[in-house]
C-alpha cells in the first residue's frame, strides 16, 4: 500500500536540486510501482495553506526512489523547492493512465518544458524503443534533461539553444515522422499538445498526448478535471492525463 | 472501545463520521485508499433523474484554506448510479445515503422515490442549496415555506426511508430554514453546504472559475458552519449534522460539542483520503481516554455563560 | 510613477490602499512602524457618542487563515476622540474616515453631525453591519427600506463630507442593500464587515468567544468578500471600497478588477503592522511594470463569458 | 527602526534548543533595544495558517542578540519550535511596559512555568538586585533557568524538585518578604499572580504583575486583550502586560 490512514505517514526526500534556474528535481522514497504517464499528488505543506496537492508527472522510479522535476511558478512549488534531502514529504499516488504505445516500431518523444518529465520516465522503462526525442522550451533555460536521451532535437522559441522556434518544426521534419511508422508520446502545454494533434490527424500519425489541468483530488472524486473527449466527458485524473491522439475536444 | 454510534431519524450509523456529497464520488473511487466500512457512511455525489455533464471549465481553485468548486452537479443520473454503481457499492458493505436534487419539484420527488426504493440506499440527502446550477439550487432552499412543503413532499415520495434536508449557508438567518425542515417532517438537517465566493486570476483579469461564482469550501469557511450548525441545533429537536471546514478530530469534537449528532468531511477528503477512516479511530481513542461511554454523551456539551 | 489617486465622492485619495475600521486603532498606534502619510486614508475604530467599554473577554480567536473578533464597539466615544486623539492625528497628516455607529437613528445622525464638523475628519464611514452589540449593528443594515432611510438621514447631517456606508456579508443578497444606500445618497458603499462566525474550546468545551458568535475576517473570507463586491459594484454606480482578506498585491488587484474604487486592509495590520504602505508602494511598482499609467484604469477590467 | 515596510525582513536564528521537554529557548539577532517585562510577537508561519503572531516575553538581549523561552502548547509553538540556527523568523517589538521597581531595596521575583523569562532578563540587567527568586511549576520538567539566578527557591506541585506545593509558600517565608522591604515582580499563570496579589494586599507588600491573554496585534489595535484595572479598562498588550500589585481587577 502506497499510503496509510495515519496523516503523518510521508517519504523521506533522498535529494533535491536546482537543475536549471527555477526548475527542480526532487527524488524521494517510494514503496510501490508506478508506469510512466502516472503522476503523483504532493501535499507541499503541512498546514491549511496551500490547501490542496498539487499533481506532478513521474520522471523516474528505481529501487524505490521516485524522481519527479517541476518548475516554481507559484506559492505551492516555492514551498516544493525549499525542501531538502532529510526532510520528509506526503505523497499519495500513483494516479492516472499510461502511456500505452504498439508492443513494436519506432517512438518519436515530445516535450515541452516540464513536459519531458514523463517521457523521461518512459524513456527509462523503454530504452531501445525511442527512436527521437523533441524538446521544446522558450529560452535555453527551459530546455530540461536533454543530455538524457540519445537522439535529441531542441528547439527554442529565442533561439537561444537549438532550432529558434516550437519543437513541431525538427519534429514534421523526422524521417520516423515522415514516413509515418512513428508513434508519438507528448507532453507540454496545451498549445503544443493541440499543434500536435492536428499535425497527427492531418499527416497519419498516431500517438498519445498527456495532458495538464488543475487538480483537486487527483483520484477522480472532485470533478474538477474535466475535459470532453470524442469519448464524452472525461476526469483527467482518471481517464487521463494520457489521451489518444484524435480523442481530445479541444476547449477554443 | 467506546460506543459510536449514533442514530439519524431511522438510520442507525456505526460512528458519526460521515463523507460528504461530491467530495467521495460514488465511493468507490476510495477503495484501496480507506476501508469505507469504518466509517459511518457516505454521501453520494448529487445525483438527478437524468445524467448531467456540469459547467464549464475551470470549475475549481484554491483560496486561503479552503478553495471554490462550480462543478454543477454533474452526475451520472439515478439510472446508470443503479445500474453501474450500486452493484459495486452494495459489495464494499458502505452504508449510503443517496444525495439527490432535482431541477422541479416534481424532479425531486421522482428521485426520492427512485432512491428510496433502491436495493442498498439507507437514507437520503436533499440538496436545497447549490447555488452552481441556473434553475436548480438555492431557489428551493431559499424561501422557509416552500422548503418546507417541498420537505413534507418528499418525505412522503421517500417512502419511510430517513430524510436529510441539507441546508445553504447563503441566507441571513439559517434558523426559519431549519424550522421548514423540521415542520416538513425532515427527520435530520445537515448543514452547511458552501458559501458563495469568487476568485479572479490577476495575470489575465479573468474569473478562476468560468461561471464567475462558485462554492466556497474548507477549512476556512469551519467558523461559520460551526456558527449556523449552532444555530439550527438550538432551534430544532430533530438531529443536525454538522459540515464544513472539518480537517482534524479537534474540529469534530467542536462540531458534536455544539449539539451536532454526527459530522460530514468534505474537502478534506482531496487532501487526505483516508481522513474520515482516521478521525472515526481517533474519536474512538479520544473518547476512550477522556471516558466517555458513548459518542452521544459529548453531543451538545457547550458550556456557555 | 502612476496616477494611483483615486475619488471617492467628494474625498481625493492618495492612492486606493486604506485601512479599516477597528484594526487601526485611531492611527497613532502605527507611528513608528509605518508612514501613514503614505496610504490612501485610513479608518478610525468605530465611534459612537458615548465611550463604550465593549464585550467581556475572551473576545478575539485565530481561525484557520482568520480570526473572530467580538470587541463589540469598544471605543473612547466622540467627545475623548475630539480632545484627545484629533489633535495628534492631525499633526500626522493622514487622510481621516471616521467610523461611526449608534444604538438609535438619532445617535447616527448626531454622530454623523460631529463628526463631519470636526476639523481633520475628511469623510465618514457609517457601520450598520457590526454584529456583535444588542442593539446595534445588524438590525441597522439588515433591512434595505431602514437602511435607505438611515442613510438620507444620516447624508443630510453630514452636511456635505464624504459618507461611506458599510455593509454587513451576513445577508441572503447584498444587492438590496447596495441599492438602498445608493437611493438614500450615499457616496459610497464599503463592503465587507465580517462574518458571523463560532469557534469551541474542545478542552474547556466553552465558546472560544465569551458572547459564543463574533466576526470572522482575514484571508479566510476573502472569496466572499469579492462575490459581494462584485456584485455591488454590478448594482449601483456610487463608488464601492472592497474589503476582506486582504493580504498581498494580488489581492488587491482582485478587488480593483472586480470593480472596487479602494480597498481596505483590516486583518492583516495586525500581522503585518506597514502592510497598507507596502501594499501602496507594489501597487505602484505594478502599474508601472505593466504601463498603467493611472490606477483607475484597472478598476472593473474583469474580462467574464 | 526594529522593522522596515519589506515584508520579508526577519531576523537571524542564532540557537534554538530544547532545555526542558517541551520548553525550547531560541536566540535570534535584535537591533534595537528592549526593556525587561517587555514582549515581542513572533510570525511562526509564512503563510496565512496560523494567521496571527504569537507574544513571547524577552528573556534577554545582549550584544543584538535577543532570547527568548517558550514552551510548545499548541500550533504556533511547535512550528516554533521546528526552527533551527540559520532560518529566518519575523520579529516585531519590543512591546508593553517594562518592569519598574524602586530604585533601592531588595526585589523578589517569583515565576511560574514559563514565567521565569522576563525575570531572567530583569536579573541580568539588575544583578545585585534580585534577593531571592522563586520558581514554580507543576513538576521538576517545568522548572526553568533556576541555576541562572543566585538564591533560588523552587516548589513543584508534584513535589519532584524543590517544595512540594505552590511557589507562594516559600515565598511568604522569606525574610525580605516577611520584613516587608522586599518588592515583588512576578509573572506565571493567572491563577499565580492572583494569589499574589492578594498575598501583597494583605501583607502589605507592593510590587508587579506580568499578565498574560491571548493577543491580536501586540501594538494595542485589536482591543482584544484587555483587562479591568482600577484605572479602568486597559490593554494588556500596551499599558501592559506588566501591572501594579493591587491594579488589576481580576475576573471571577
Ligand atoms: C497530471 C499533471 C502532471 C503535472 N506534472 C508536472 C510536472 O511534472 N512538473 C511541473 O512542474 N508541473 C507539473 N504539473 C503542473 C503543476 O501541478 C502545477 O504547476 C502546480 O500545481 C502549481 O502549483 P503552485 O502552487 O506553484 O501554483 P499556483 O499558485 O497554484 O498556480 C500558479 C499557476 O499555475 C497554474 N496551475 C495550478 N495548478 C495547476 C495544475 N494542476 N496544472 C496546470 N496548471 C496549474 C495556475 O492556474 C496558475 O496559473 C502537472 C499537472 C498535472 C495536472
Ligand atoms: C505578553 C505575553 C508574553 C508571553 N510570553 C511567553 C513566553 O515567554 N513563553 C511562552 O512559552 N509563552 C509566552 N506567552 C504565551 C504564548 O504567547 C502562547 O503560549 C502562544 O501564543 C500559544 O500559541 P500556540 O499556537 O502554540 O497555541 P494555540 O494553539 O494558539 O493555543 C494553545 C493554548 O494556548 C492558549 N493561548 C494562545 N495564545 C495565548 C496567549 N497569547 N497567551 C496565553 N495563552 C494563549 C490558547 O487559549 C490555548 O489554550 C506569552 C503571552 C503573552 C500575552
Ligand atoms: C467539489 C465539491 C463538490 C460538491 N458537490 C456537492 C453535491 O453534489 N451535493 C451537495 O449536497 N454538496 C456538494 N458539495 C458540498 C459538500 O458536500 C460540503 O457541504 C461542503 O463542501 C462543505 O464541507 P467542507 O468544508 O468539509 O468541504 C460539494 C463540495 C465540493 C468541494
Ligand atoms: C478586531 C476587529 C475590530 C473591528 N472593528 C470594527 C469597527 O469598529 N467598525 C467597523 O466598521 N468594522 C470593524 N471591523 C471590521 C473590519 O473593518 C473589516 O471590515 C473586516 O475585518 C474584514 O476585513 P479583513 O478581512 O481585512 O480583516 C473590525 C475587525 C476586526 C478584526
Ligand atoms: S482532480 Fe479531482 S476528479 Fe480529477
Ligand atoms: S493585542 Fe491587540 S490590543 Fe492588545
Amino acid at each position: 500500500m502506497w499510503f496509510g490512514a495515519d496523516k503523518t505517514m510521508k517519504s523521506k526526500i533522498v535529494s533535491s536540486r536546482e537543475v536549471k534556474r527555477g526548475y527542480f528535481r526532487m527524488e524521494f522514497e517510494f514503496s510501490g510501482d508506478a508506469a510512466p504517464g502516472q503522476f503523483v499528488m504532493l501535499k507541499v505543506a503541512e498546514h491549511n495553506d496551500p490547501l490542496l496537492r498539487r499533481p506532478m508527472s513521474i520522471a523516474g522510479l528505481e529501487n524505490g526512489v521516485m524522481s519527479v522535476i517541476f518548475k516554481v511558478v507559484g506559492r505551492g512549488t516555492a514551498l516544493l523547492a525549499e525542501k531538502r534531502a532529510g526532510d520528509h514529504i506526503d505523497v499519495i499516488g500513483p494516479f492516472g493512465t499510461v502511456f500505452t504505445p504498439p508492443q513494436t516500431g519506432p517512438v518519436l518523444l515530445v516535450g515541452g518544458g516540464i513536459g519531458v518529465a514523463p517521457l523521461l520516465f518512459w524513456m527509462k522503462r523503454n530504452p531501445p524503443r525511442a527512436a527521437a526525442a523533441f524538446i521544446g522550451g522558450a529560452t535555453e533555460n527551459d530546455i530540461l534533461c536533454a543530455d538524457e536521451f540519445s537522439e535529441v532535437h531542441i528547439a527554442t522559441e529565442n533561439g537561444s539553444h537549438g532550432r529558434k522556434g516550437l519543437v513541431t518544426a525538427p519534429l514534421v521534419e523526422h524521417p520516423v515522422y515522415r514516413d509515418k511508422t512513428g508513434y508519438l508520446l507528448a507532453c507540454g502545454p496545451t498549445g503544443m499538445l493541440k499543434a500536435i494533434d492536428q499535425l497527427a490527424a492531418k499527416d497519419g500519425l498516431r500517438g498519445e498526448l498527456s495532458l495538464e489541468e488543475r487538480m483537486g483530488c487527483g483520484f477522480g472524486v472532485c470533478l474538477g478535471c474535466v475535459c470532453d473527449t470524442t469519448g464524452g466527458r472525461k476526469r483527467m485524473c482518471v481517464e487521463g492525463p494520457v489521451f489518444k491522439t484524435g480523442e481530445v475536444l479541444w476547449r477554443n | 472501545m467506546a460506543e459510536l454510534r449514533v442514530r439519524i431519524g431511522a438510520l442507525e450509523l456505526k460512528n458519526p463520521i460521515l463523507s460528504a456529497s461530491g467530495t467521495f464520488g460514488y465511493g468507490l473511487e476510495f477503495s484501496g485508499m480507506m476501508d469505507i466500512r469504518k466509517i459511518g457512511a457516505f454521501c453520494t455525489k448529487g445525483l438527478s433523474l437524468k445524467p448531467r455533464a456540469g459547467n464549464q471549465m475551470p470549475r475549481i481553485c484554491e483560496t486561503p484554506g479552503g478553495m471554490i468548486n462550480s462543478i454543477g452537479l454533474e452526475n451520472v443520473g439515478i439510472d446508470a448510479f443503479e445500474t453501474e454503481k450500486m452493484p459495486a457499492i452494495r459489495k464494499t458493505g458502505a452504508t449510503v445515503i443517496a444525495n439527490f436534487f432535482g431541477d422541479t419539484e416534481a424532479d425531486y420527488i421522482e428521485a426520492a422515490r427512485r432512491l428510496a426504493a433502491m436495493d442498498g440506499v439507507h437514507a437520503l440527502e436533499m440538496n436545497v442549496s447549490c447555488p452552481n446550477v441556473d434553475k436548480g439550487g438555492i431557489e428551493f432552499g431559499g424561501d422557509p415555506a416552500f422548503l418546507e412543503k417541498l420537505t413534507a413532499a418528499v418525505k412522503k415520495a421517500a417512502a419511510g426511508k430517513t430524510l436529510i434536508v441539507k441546508l445553504s449557508p447563503n441566507v441571513a438567518d439559517i434558523r426559519p430554514f431549519a424550522s421548514a425542515v423540521e415542520n416538513g417532517g425532515g427527520d435530520a438537517i445537515s448543514a452547511i453546504n458552501t458559501l458563495k465566493g469568487m476568485s479572479i486570476d490577476v495575470k489575465t483579469r479573468r474569473p478562476k472559475i468560468k461561471r464567475v461564482f462558485g462554492g466556497l469550501s474548507g477549512p476556512a469557511i469551519k467558523p461559520v458552519a460551526l456558527k449556523m450548525v449552532y444555530e439550527c441545533v438550538k432551534t430544532v429537536k430533530i438531529p443536525v449534522i454538522g459540515i464544513g471546514g472539518i480537517a482534524s478530530l479537534d474540529d469534530v469534537l467542536e462540531f458534536l460539542i455544539a449539539g451536532a449528532s454526527a459530522v460530514q468531511v468534505g474537502t478534506m477528503n482531496f487532501v487526505e483520503p483516508s481522513i474520515c477512516q482516521r478521525l472515526a479511530e481517533e474519536l474512538n481513542v479520544y473518547c476512550d481516554r477522556e471516558g466517555i461511554a458513548r459518542v452521544s454523551a459529548l453531543v451538545g456539551t457547550l458550556r456557555t455563560g
